[in-house]
């Protein structure tokens, strides 16, 4: 089956970002496929480059991109919500005239009519919300 | 309806967080990308049809100006629940658009008549 | 004498009545952000409940579209002379 | 044939109501997250009053030292073996 | 209790936020700054002080470790919503800690008797 | 009077941060002053630098940033929550070996005893939160 994944939820704050990564990976482990996972709102923070976690603590957004890496996911942050929020890739950076970015290699920014192919494409579309 | 349609629901005051301006967004992306959609209001998302919002004092755009928008977008399916409007003292005509109202009987049957549930 | 701040609407009613349960007489609550919408009629009885008195802050029910008594509203200064006349301040959300 | 997930405690009553209200008689409820603490036996008579069955994802009540008969658990593995199991999957959060 | 004395009050589940963990790190540095610090257990919050939490699964620290450490710290007025308790079908036997339970009579006092109140 | 703010709302998602800041203008108008505002949880996002705001619409952190600079204020946002979330200044970049930084000039990274001191120092602390 095709999954597509929503993540709303920050990593840090809220604990849907990690039960959305175990989601993920008990998918794949079961042979499905991930068509997309897509953050909005909040959720946006799952890509930033620059987290520094303590040693043993697990850092969110490291576990996406490996994630990602070793499954080939297609890794969309919603581009309104994340320039709003100062997550920006490069090309955002120049736009916008900022010397420095954040969005975690893995990540790509696009946007919302990323998350509505994903509802046309796939067979289930789940969706890890925050609170506010 | 079409056979792939999108249900949004929304159960979020506005202003006090952005789930009614996403909720909006995500409903007027489908739009453009001519998918069905239809609008759940439960809970405090009943306010976010207030008639008569002005928030310029705390540097936020009205909503209400987006909402009048979605008959130019073909967004007409507004669902609202009755309880949440009777529990607040709410009337559909103090809404800026006109809505159905489902009641809790209506509500499992609404879910199933579309492919996609998104909560927003 | 405590200021109370609250932020949460009717569908987070336990941040209501934890407020409410912490309110002395001489208290007084301002309802502020998706708070205010506490201050329409459908909730009268509850409010009424409180010990203290309430105050709405306007920026935010004007925002809303809650129309409200002129009396009952303040603007940012007031907030600010509320925390002074009041010996803390406790936030809700 | 609905999953619906639910990730709120027991203060944020509203969010299990409507979810106890769009649920048919063939719909399954998982409780996530913070959800898990409805599967209490202080809440066995709202959870009870459900159309449809209740599983509890064993990896947040274990963490939360919520202790239920192993009957109600699943895995993460049976997690996504419930999303293909019905149409499509409601969060509630 | 000094003259400055801060009260934190928390009112969330452990886990689903970091809520819990932030408020006992705002009470921990009270006490490194050998300020007198107390603890206001309400709602969902009760939930935190449950024996027998085992967060390995979520990839979370166990809040059990931390919330027995208090006592090194001298924190030791801890103090928990008599509601809140029952309304979980919880008693103060369930809980990692001694805690004083409080009724909602004794809650405006326990505020007044406090110099600052922070609410995470 | 002495008052100390502090800020756990981000900017964006929840309406704390914009109160927050109207709040700090209505006590600098009055007459008081402000120790220090201090930014915990997700409120550290706060002081970002790479909003890329739509030009009708405000940015919250450009706007603490103005009121600091004309108010001479101490905006201190709690270090650790702010590494956690991928919020870092040049030196932190540097220890964690990140090529990229995002703190905006007029905040200051600090540690909890920020929080604590600001409550000793103040004759006011008043809080904004989100809700989780």
């Amino acid at each position: 089956m095709i999954f597509s994944i929503i993540v709303q939820a920050p990593p840090v704050q809220a604990q849907g970002a990690e039960t959305a990564l175990r989601f993920a990976r008990a998918v794949l482990a079961a042979g499905h496929r991930i068509h997309r996972v897509f953050f909005y709102r909040d959720g946006v923070h799952n890509g930033t480059a620059l987290t520094c976690t303590p040693q043993d603590e697990n850092s969110i957004p490291a576990q996406w991109q490996a994630l990602a890496a070793e499954h080939d996911l297609d890794l969309v942050v919603c581009i309104a919500a994340a320039v709003r929020r100062g997550l920006i890739d490069e090309s955002e950076a120049g736009r916008y005239g900022h010397r420095h970015w954040n969005l975690a290699d893995g990540f790509e920014l696009s946007g919302l009519g990323q998350l509505v192919e994903a509802c046309l494409t796939s067979d289930r579309v789940v969706t890890f919300g925050g609170r506010s | 309806m079409s056979a792939a349609s999108i249900l949004v629901i929304t159960r979020s005051a506005p202003y006090g967080s952005s789930a009614a301006r996403d909720a909006l967004d995500v409903a007027l992306t489908c739009s453009v990308f001519e998918q069905p959609v239809s609008l759940l209001f439960l809970d405090d998302a009943v306010f976010q049809l207030l008639k008569g919002q002005s928030p310029g004092g705390i540097g936020q755009k009205n909503l209400n100006a987006v909402q009048q928008s979605l008959p130019l977008y073909d967004i007409d399916r507004l669902y609202v629940g009755a309880r949440a409007l009777a529990e607040r003292g709410l009337h559909a005509s103090d809404l800026i658009l006109p809505v159905q109202t489902i009641d809790e009987a209506e509500l499992a049957s609404l879910l199933a008549d579309h492919t996609t549930v998104l909560s927003v | 004498m405590i200021l109370h701040t609250l932020n949460q609407p009717p569908a987070n009613a336990a941040c209501f009545e934890r407020c409410r349960e912490a309110m002395s007489s001489d208290d007084t609550l301002l309802l502020i952000e998706d708070g205010v919408y506490w201050a329409l009629p459908a909730f009268a009885a509850r409010l009424e409940s409180l010990s203290g008195r309430v105050k709405v802050l306007a920026a935010d029910a004007a925002a809303r579209g809650v129309d409200l008594p002129a009396a009952h509203c303040i603007d940012d200064q007031a907030f600010v002379a509320l925390c002074v006349s009041h010996d803390k301040v406790v936030s809700w959300f």
